[in-house]
């Protein structure tokens, strides 16, 4: 425990450092430890969320992207999950060493998360309506029916229709995108600090999409809100991120703006996941992804977590040496030792592709 | 719903037929001279003998004696005790007893074991948690007799001037003369229901929506008491309904020692004298109240998940 | 190319779901219309994409499609018989013989069951498919083939990612070789390089075993990667069917028109250039949708007829293929890509 | 945001790999494609049962209540193994003498002496099979029928539920002792076997309603739709999906129902339909105890002590097999 | 006719009436609360239990009472009652006397009462009374149907004359002395007319009698039954106390600690489980009063393992009743050494000589001279009526001294054990011995001998059948001096002595406890009724 946090605990105004980014995480660890060994599924990750920025995280279905978000809300069961290291900090206090029943007041108010699976995440047997305005009883104590009327207004926000009606309908009897809507409502009910939005769209179609994500945009402007963005679908990326952060085997590989992201991918497993994107010209093809399995994080690769399936490979540095995060730019970084071939490759074929390619839809 | 409800309501018809069918072939199955068992250790003169064998139609074969009552039961003659009171008149005066017995005793079930099987699954393997595992052990082992005996000593003789509660009799008036008794029908639940409530509760913990509520910020008390219990719900409700019949079954002890003039000991009695009315009275209007009560559970159940679907 | 012999055949389906006041004693106040009057064949070999706005009944129609919700009128013929009527050992040939791989990854899977267990379970239902001592090689395959690490067999589900439930639901689907796939929103949570795994896998099982796909997806640009033809929902009916090509280049209804204009584009430097069709106006209530044309609350082109006469799904002038728009009628394609 | 990742290679001390672990290439989209080369593929068929055996094995719990268990069993076959008296043999070899009358603890008695002045540690020895053998079989008899039943009646609904139900609720209202007589009577088999009868069939129903009511919960989950949509028929969703996630409720009721089962038991006994000299039971012992309670605590005290472990022992095997059940708990 | 079982009853134990303590000065009016359990009816055509006999002997006065001697002495009511043969006789009332709804006690009051008791289709339990097996009063199978479900031929029994509105004539079939002294028994209450109008079950609910006390309001099921002073009382001496309220116990024990709680003022009978903290709890609240119960066990003949005299004989001299008595019964049962109880006159101490005597060694040779004997003993009893722990008591004695093996066997109540009892008989299987119990309707010897052990006795379960007896008995009866009629008993009771058909075990005692801050002059009698002459509050 710093003691530094501790002392000034008493005062919560006071241990909230202004200058300080609204959400940073540093070297975060989270492993589950098992009978049959320790998954060690977030292995040192950090990164910043400024106010009014949005931060998307990309990255390998599996690499810790979700769990990473869990550890920051402080919603991991333990056990099986430990945070054996590292640190989350909300305007400079750790969140990680904060008393429970102080940390409960962060929760929902100034960090909300949107969870994947709608489904089992909305309380089976209440009504939705409910579940939202829970939200406001809880933390601004109005009464049941103040907290419907605002229930009512918060699904009409996400685009229910005949929110009216249905505020009294229980999850079970919403379709997949609105209950997925309905979990998005909850998150930005209370207008959060900072919003985690665990794949907030997968189940929207792309009008509703595009409408949701202006309506994250619009909150995000007005009250500075600072956005996780996670997601795999990397044309909403394209149109709301301003940051880009690329997991893999509970690793960033690559922290970018999204403009070098697109353009110029460093790291191989970056440029791999953007070649994945089908495209209109090659319907007849063969998608092109990332050969091979995915690690298995209880007996994560040496060296390079990648190497096993990278066509950039060199023995022995790769199967031996960690890469670190390479500095290239300022706020940018990738994890792979040959990252400027990679950079130079890629460039190149963004270039012709320019010329001559087309995506799925233009 | 509706439907459903009423199609169940309907299903009560042969269910007091079956029970009173069984009740009668049960009676009719007692071993021994039912003369003799009405009459207790006495032996019955032979005049008397004819009086009741005529009384009670026990020549006819057990179907005649069956369909005789009910004739008289259409017409809402429930028969006469042995000691020739209208059953209706008993029925009358002995169920709201048991019944308030078994209200008391399933408010304080519920209270208790619930609290408690509550605490105890949070910390889970806890002190706490392995203090209340054995308590109620021991209350399961040791005989209701001795426990509600020690109750009546202690709170309504030692510690009378502490308590100001009567320890017998109803003539206290509910709920007074019911809450000693009532909490002492209620120790025989209490080992399962708060076991049940904590095993419940410990597999609901864990789901994700319980999760949810946690990054909601919905304080630790509000997410237990109004999240995971109304999922933990069904098997507790239902496990709350058959104690009330257990605690009817059993009654015949608290309402012997703490003098309840209710049905259980009256029960108990009119087994031993095989009086055939009295039985199938008090069964029948039992099993009507279970017919009810389990209807009304099996109804709760699509309140409390409206994923239930009758149709 | 597929042949034209169906192997479904959906006629005027329906499906209302009751919806209700009140606690103890509930009544009927009406009616959610989340499939209302759908028809359409579906080929052997082909795969039929249906993409439509959030809520329009996709997930419904699939569940009619295996049987899972009994519909309130219409039928679904396979191989000749309807499903719903189905008994015996017909019903469970046709269980076989069509699969589903359903919207919620997580609460499909019981938390019970090791991975292998799940994945396998077709083939210790359907015993004749492999024998005993096979299966669980199979199912290992199965996880590789969609990505999943094979050692993991033995893990249950609460302890995968999101991507990973959706592809042991994938997986279990695969298992059968079944003849028709049912495909509710099958790669929404994986990332492109997996998706792109699980597509080419579809694909390639498609070619080899003659597979039939009911493929719902949001993502237009993989349904319009894997579809032969398309079929755009709204509302719970049809409002156009037709080729990718037909449904992508020449769409005549207004809603595809304004969907398609939705698509985001991975690439951030086109950011704020595109036209976008906003959509003016609430979502109607499937459970009261509006007279005639469903679409004519949100549509720029509706007038009077709209809102008295139902259109049709029949080929219009515009483009050879069905639409039911009074109006159908092709946008450029700058106005589409602006 | 310099140099992110600020550890150096192993700093978390498990980057190491088996060599193989991870091959590159796999044979994506060919159906039938051959598992890696050299991959460890586990080998261990791991299923819910075998998890939870192998979690058991682990279990402290399990084998405390296990070799508790075992001792109540030894007792109950070899009663003469832990004591010298039989108070009830019937060669007319005398063991209780009344000017013993509830005396406490004395050298070779540990638990003293009953209101008869035998000997309570000897009873108890005795009294074993007796309740352990009731107590097991009734519970386990009951749990299973009542299980089925209620688990019959709760998946399928309809006419079929109305018939398994309308019967618990005759059964709810039946009184115990007028169904004990009844049928200890008709079946002319006192003892044992007929206590063990009579209970079965008068203690299923409660287990009954709550396997049902937690099949009701859980029979429209999605998995199960989804099992049904992979062509699974009725006996296997019940077994494989349904009973696994409605198990718990029933281990908590059949376990602490146990203590009821002996309880009930005595009650028998005590009004002469149950099990009968030479036999006795703990229940016996217990109910004889308490109406001399008063200057005879330890008569009564020691055999529901030994009733209390008894339960106890059962209630930790029954909560340790549902965790070991309970993939989330692990 | 007489009543086993000692759940509610008790009775006997004669002499040494240790009253209550010093007799306070009498205080009129005040109330008293009696424990008491539901009686099963309150009309005195059905009223043959302690509970019933209790309340009646508080609303209505006979003919008949018993003094401290149990010698049948006339009532206030009773003119005179008297016979030349024991055949007929003649009753004379006194005028006066009023019901407590104003109406006059006649002769008719009896005879209708006795008449509408002895009427076969009225059902009354007391019927039995009016027969030949009892008193036997002239004409009274003719109003018993002839088979079930028939009208008899007569409504009122020809021995049965109203001579005046005071006087009436009984005649008998065949003398009895007995006749006199069965008149204290309830079934002789006379009724008013309101009983014949009202009919008998809403009498029943607040039942108009002639005696001390009435009604105050009605019978409160299994709570209450209230009764307070009747003013118009015409007997010459009066009550004290102005109101009794009868409280009702499921349980003695819930009884005892309502008393020390001071909710209850006098207890009737202390539970044994109580009686050792009793006489510390209560101090001078505690008193012994004489009790009447008598306990044995009964060989059945038909059992070919009991047959030897040597077997039964050795059975019952292997028990120690007094260990038992006084352990296991706390003092409320004293061991039995005769075939009466020892409140009837003609009791004699030690009358059952030997075979009532506990001697082990003895018991051993007779064992051992025993041809054919069981291997194992059983000693038989109903389990709902308390009496296992005596009967597993007596096992162990047996299995002590005789070393051989002795079960307890529980049948769960009376008419199961008569049922397997009859089993056994057909299937000629051994049964061995069971417990039977006795309590007295009115002090007679007859009142024993006659039911419990000649051939045609009511309550002869085991087969007991020697001429010789039967006809002692008879001849008692018969006699019109009363010492005659005791001395034939006594000779009958010889022969049960020697013939050994029974083991005759305790003789009850009862234990009173009252509330000395309330009340005074507690008497309770062998019957366990209170003397409400007596009765004071403080
Ligand atoms: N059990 C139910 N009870 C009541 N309404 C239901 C039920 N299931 C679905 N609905 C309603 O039916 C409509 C169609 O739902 P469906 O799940 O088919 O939509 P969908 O097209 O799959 O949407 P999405 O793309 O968001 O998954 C929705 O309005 C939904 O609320
Ligand atoms: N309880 C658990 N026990 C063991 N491993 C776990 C557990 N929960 C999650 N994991 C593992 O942790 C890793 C990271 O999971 P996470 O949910 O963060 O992935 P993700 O990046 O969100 O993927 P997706 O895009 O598929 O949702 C996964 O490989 C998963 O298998
Ligand atoms: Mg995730
Ligand atoms: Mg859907
Ligand atoms: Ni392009």
């Amino acid at each position: 425990m710093t003691t530094s946090y501790l002392a000034s605990s008493d005062d919560k105004t006071a241990a909230e450092d202004p200058g300080a980014p609204l959400l940073e995480l540093e070297d975060l660890h989270v492993e589950f430890r098992t009978r049959e060994g320790v998954a060690r599924a977030v292995n040192g990750v950090s990164y910043t969320v400024e106010a009014g920025k949005t931060l998307a995280v990309l990255g390998e279905s599996g690499s810790g992207k979700s769990v990473t978000a869990q550890a920051i809300m402080g919603i991991l069961d333990t056990p099986p999950a430990f945070i054996p290291k590292g640190e989350v900090r909300f305007k400079g206090r750790n969140l990680l060493r904060m008393p429970e029943r102080e940390r409960r007041t962060y929760r929902g108010r100034r960090i909300a998360m949107v969870f994947q699976d709608a489904l089992s995440a909305l309380n089976p047997v209440f009504p939705v309506g409910d579940q939202i305005g829970e939200m406001f009883r809880v933390h601004e104590g109005l009464s049941k029916r103040a907290a419907r009327a605002k229930a009512i207004d918060a699904m009409d926000a996400v685009r229910i229709p005949a929110a009216r009606q249905r505020v009294g309908d229980y999850p079970h009897q919403f379709s997949g995108g609105m209950r997925q809507r309905i979990m998005i409502a909850m998150a930005i009910a209370l207008n959060p600090e900072v919003l985690i939005a665990d794949e907030p769209t997968t189940a929207l179609d792309v009008t509703v999409q595009a409408q949701i994500m202006d309506l994250l945009g619009e909150l995000q402007r007005e009250r500075n809100m600072g956005m996780i963005l996670i997601t795999h679908d990397l044309g909403v990326v394209a149109d709301v991120a301003d940051r880009i952060a690329v997991m893999y085997a509970g690793r960033i590989v690559e922290e970018a703006s999204v403009f070098d992201i697109y353009s110029r991918p460093a790291h191989p497993y970056t440029k791999g996941l953007l070649e994945s994107v089908p495209r209109v010209d090659e319907k007849n093809q063969r998608l092109r992804a990332v050969e091979g399995l995915p690690p298995n994080l209880m007996r994560i690769p040496s060296g390079c977590p990648f190497h096993p399936r990278c066509p950039y490979k060199q023995e022995p540095v790769c199967t031996t040496e960690r890469p670190p995060l390479y500095q290239i730019g300022p706020g940018t970084g990738a994890a792979c030792h040959f990252w400027e071939d990679v950079r130079a490759e890629s460039q190149a074929e963004f270039a012709m592709h320019k010329e001559g390619g087309s995506h799925a839809i233009d | 719903m509706g439907r459903y409800t009423a199609r169940r309501l309907l299903q009560i018809i042969p269910v007091l037929f079956g029970t009173t069918l069984l009740i009668f072939a049960m009676v009719y199955a007692l071993p021994g001279d039912k003369v003799q068992r009405i009459s207790g250790e006495k032996k019955p003169d032979p005049a008397r003998v004819l009086y009741l064998r005529h009384k009670y139609n026990l020549d006819d074969p057990l179907v005649v004696q069956y369909g005789k009552y009910v004739g008289k039961l259409a017409s809402g003659d429930f028969g006469e005790t042995r000691n020739q009171r209208p059953v209706t008149d008993l029925l009358k005066e002995e169920y709201p007893v048991s019944l308030k017995l078994g209200l008391v005793g399933i408010l304080f079930e519920a209270a208790i074991g619930l609290g408690v099987g509550i605490i105890a699954g949070l910390k889970r393997n806890g002190l706490f948690d392995r203090t209340v595992l054995i308590t109620t052990l021991v209350l399961v082992s040791i005989p209701s007799f001795v426990i509600c005996f020690v109750l009546q000593l202690l709170v309504g003789v030692k510690w009378r001037g502490f308590f100001h509660l009567p320890v017998s009799g109803i003539r206290d008036g509910f709920p007074e003369a019911f809450i000693l008794p009532g909490f002492c029908v209620s120790l025989l639940g209490l080992a399962v229901l708060s076991r049940l409530t904590r095993t419940t509760l410990i597999e609901n913990l864990r789901s994700d929506y319980v999760r949810t509520a946690v990054a909601k910020g919905v304080p630790r008390r509000r997410i237990i008491t109004v999240h995971t219990l109304r999922n933990t719900m069904i098997p507790i409700i239902t496990q709350i309904g058959a104690d009330l019949s257990s605690i009817m079954g059993t009654a015949v002890v608290t309402e012997t020692v703490f003098n309840l003039p209710g049905v259980g000991q009256q029960m108990a009695q009119s087994v031993r004298a095989a009086d055939a009315p009295v039985i199938v009275g008090i069964v029948t209007l039992l099993v009507l109240i279970y017919a009810f009560l389990n209807l009304v559970i099996d109804l709760m159940y699509a309140v409390l998940d409206p994923r239930i679907r009758y149709d | 190319m597929p042949s034209t012999e169906p192997v479904l055949e959906v006629r005027d389906l329906v499906k209302h779901f009751p919806l209700t006041q009140g606690v103890l004693l509930k009544r009927q106040i009406g009616a959610v219309r989340a499939v209302d009057g759908v028809s359409f064949d579906l080929n052997k070999g082909e795969a039929l994409g249906v993409v439509g706005e959030s809520g329009c009944g996709k997930s419904t129609l699939a569940k009619l499609l295996m049987s899972l919700e009994k519909p309130t009128s219409g039928s679904v013929k396979w191989r000749g018989k309807d499903i719903f009527k189905l008994r015996g050992r017909e019903f469970r040939e046709m269980r076989r013989s069509i699969q589903m791989v359903m919207q919620d990854p997580y609460s499909s899977l019981n938390p019970r069951m090791t991975v292998g267990d799940i994945v396998g379970e077709p083939f210790e239902v359907h015993k004749e498919v492999a024998p005993k001592g096979d299966r669980r090689r199979r199912v290992q395959e199965l996880l590789e083939m969609v990505g999943l690490n094979p050692e993991h067999i033995n893990r249950y589900p609460h302890q995968f990612s999101g991507g990973q439930r959706q592809r042991i639901g994938i997986a279990r689907g695969l298992a059968m070789r079944p003849d028709v796939i049912i495909c509710d929103e099958p790669v929404s949570a994986l990332d492109v390089s997996v998706q792109a795994q699980v597509m080419n896998l579809l694909e390639d099982l498609q070619k080899e075993l003659d597979l039939s796909y009911v493929f719902i997806a949001h993502d237009l640009s993989v349904v319009r990667h894997i579809s032969d033809r398309v079929m755009v929902m709204y509302l719970g009916s049809v409002v156009e069917i037709g080729t990718d090509e037909a449904i992508y280049e020449h769409p005549t209804h207004p809603y595809t028109q304004a969907l398609l204009s939705a698509v985001p584009v991975p690439d951030p430097t086109k950011r704020n250039s595109r036209e976008r069709i906003l959509l003016q106006g609430d979502v109607p209530s499937p459970a009261n949708p509006p007279s005639g044309c469903r679409f004519r609350t949100r549509c720029w082109k509706a007038q009077d007829v709209c809102a008295e006469v139902p259109p049709p799904l029949v080929d219009r002038a515009a483009h050879p293929h069905p639409s039911a728009c009074h109006f159908a009628e092709e946008k450029s394609a700058e106005q589409l890509a602006g | 945001m310099t140099d992110i990742d600020r550890h150096a290679i192993g700093s978390d001390g498990s980057a190491v790999v088996t060599p193989g672990a991870v091959q590159g290439t796999t044979t994506l989209g060919t159906p039938g494609g051959d598992v890696g080369q050299g991959q460890p593929v586990a080998e261990r068929h791991g299923s819910l049962w075998g998890d939870a055996w192998r979690e058991l094995r682990r279990s402290v719990t399990f084998w405390i209540s296990l070799t508790m268990i075992a001792v109540f069993l030894v007792m109950a076959v070899f009663p003469g193994l832990f004591t010298s008296h039989n108070p009830y043999a019937l060669d007319g070899s005398w063991e209780c003498d009344l000017s013993n009358s509830l005396r406490g603890a004395s050298g070779g008695h540990p638990m003293g002496y009953d209101f008869q002045g035998c000997d309570v540690w000897s009873l108890t020895a005795y009294g074993a099979r007796a309740s352990i053998s009731v107590g097991f079989i009734v519970t386990i008899l009951s749990t299973i029928i009542g299980g089925t039943l209620g688990i019959v009646a709760g998946y399928y609904g309809g006419w079929v539920d109305g018939v398994i139900s309308r019967i618990i609720d005759i059964f709810f209202g039946l009184p115990y002792v007028l169904g004990g007589l009844v049928i200890l009577t008709l079946v002319q088999r006192p003892g044992i076997q007929g206590v063990v009868l009579a209970l079965t069939v008068l203690g299923w129903v409660g287990i009954a309603r709550i396997a049902r009511s937690s099949v009701i919960s859980i029979r429209d989950a999605d998995f199960v739709v989804a099992a049904r949509a992979v062509g699974a028929r009725t006996p296997r969703i019940l077994l494989k999906h349904i009973l696994p996630n409605s198990l718990a409720p029933l281990i908590v009721v059949s376990t602490v129902g146990l203590g009821a089962v002996v309880a009930s038991e005595a009650t028998f006994s005590f009004l002469g339909i149950g099990v009968q000299p030479p036999t006795t039971s703990w229940g016996l012992q217990i109910s004889d105890a308490s109406s001399h309670f008063i200057g005879g605590e330890h008569a009564l005290l020691w055999p529901s002590a030994t009733l209390t472990v008894a339960v106890l022992s059962f209630i930790l095997l029954g909560d340790a097999v549902r965790e070991a059940l309970d993939p989330k708990l692990r | 006719g007489g009543s086993s079982g000692d759940k509610g009853g008790s009775a006997s134990a004669s002499s040494g009436t240790s009253g209550s303590t010093a007799a306070a000065p009498a205080k009129d009016g005040g109330v008293v609360s009696i424990n008491l359990s539901e009686p099963q009816f309150l009309s005195p055509g059905q009223v043959n239990e302690t509970n019933g006999s209790e309340v009646l002997d508080a609303l209505f006065t006979g003919l008949v009472k018993y003094d401290q001697d149990n010698k049948a002495v006339l009532t206030d009511l009773a003119d005179s009652i008297e016979s030349t043969d024991n055949k007929t006789w003649d009753i004379k009332i006194k005028p006066g006397w009023t019901f407590h709804d104003g109406t006059p006690v006649t002769a008719k009051s009896f005879v209708d009462a006795w008449n509408w008791a002895a009427y076969g289709p009225n059902g009354a339990l007391n019927a039995y009374f009016f027969g030949p097996d009892a008193v036997g009063i002239q004409g009274y199978d003719d109003l018993q149907p002839a088979k079930e479900g028939a009208t008899p031929k007569a409504k009122e029994m020809s021995g049965l004359k109203v001579v005046s509105d005071t006087e009436f004539t009984v005649t008998l079939v065949k003398p009895s002395n007995v006749f006199k002294t069965a008149l204290g028994y309830t079934a002789f209450y006379p009724l008013p007319q309101a009983f014949f109008t009202e009919g008998e079950k809403k009498f029943q609910e607040a039942p108009i009698g002639n005696g001390p006390f009435k009604m105050s309001g009605s019978w409160v099921h299994n709570q209450l039954i209230k009764v307070v002073r009747y003013d118009q009382y015409a007997g010459a001496t009066k009550p004290h106390v102005a109101e009794i309220d009868y409280k009702m116990y499921k349980a003695a024990e819930t009884a005892y600690n309502d008393l020390t709680a001071g909710s209850l003022d006098i207890l009737t009978q202390i539970p044994p489980s109580d009686l050792t903290r009793a006489k510390s709890d209560l101090g001078d609240g505690y008193q012994e009063d004489p009790s009447s119960y008598y306990a044995f066990l009964g060989f059945p003949t038909f059992d070919p393992m009991y047959q030897d005299i040597n077997v039964r004989k050795a059975i019952s001299m292997s028990i120690d009743r007094a260990t038992i008595g006084k352990t296991v019964f706390q003092g409320t049962r004293v061991p039995a050494d005769d075939f009466v109880a020892p409140v009837i006159p003609g009791y004699r101490q030690g009358a059952c000589g030997e075979l009532c005597t506990y001697d082990p060694a003895k018991a051993k040779q007779y064992w051992a001279a025993a041809k054919n004997k069981p291997t194992s003993v059983t000693l038989t009893y109903n389990a709902d009526g308390g009496h296992k722990e005596w009967i597993d008591a007596s096992c162990n004695f047996v299995k002590k001294s005789l070393g051989v093996g002795c079960v307890g066997k529980p049948a769960p109540d009376f008419a199961t054990l008569l049922n397997n009892l009859d089993k056994a008989k057909k299937t000629k299987a051994s049964f061995g011995a069971f417990r039977l119990g006795w309590i007295m309707d009115y002090p007679s010897a007859q009142d024993y001998l006659g039911p419990l052990y000649s051939s045609k006795g009511s309550s002869n379960y085991y087969g007991y059948n020697n001429p010789a007896f039967d006809a002692l008995v008879n001849k008692g009866t018969q006699e019109t001096s009363d010492d005659a009629a005791i001395k034939d008993w006594q000779d009958a009771g010889d022969i049960l002595a020697k013939d050994a058909p029974i083991a005759p075990m305790f003789f009850g005692a009862s234990q009173v406890g009252f509330d000395t801050s309330k009340v005074a002059n507690v008497r309770v009698d062998p019957y366990q009724k209170v003397d409400k002459f007596a009765l004071t509050v403080k």
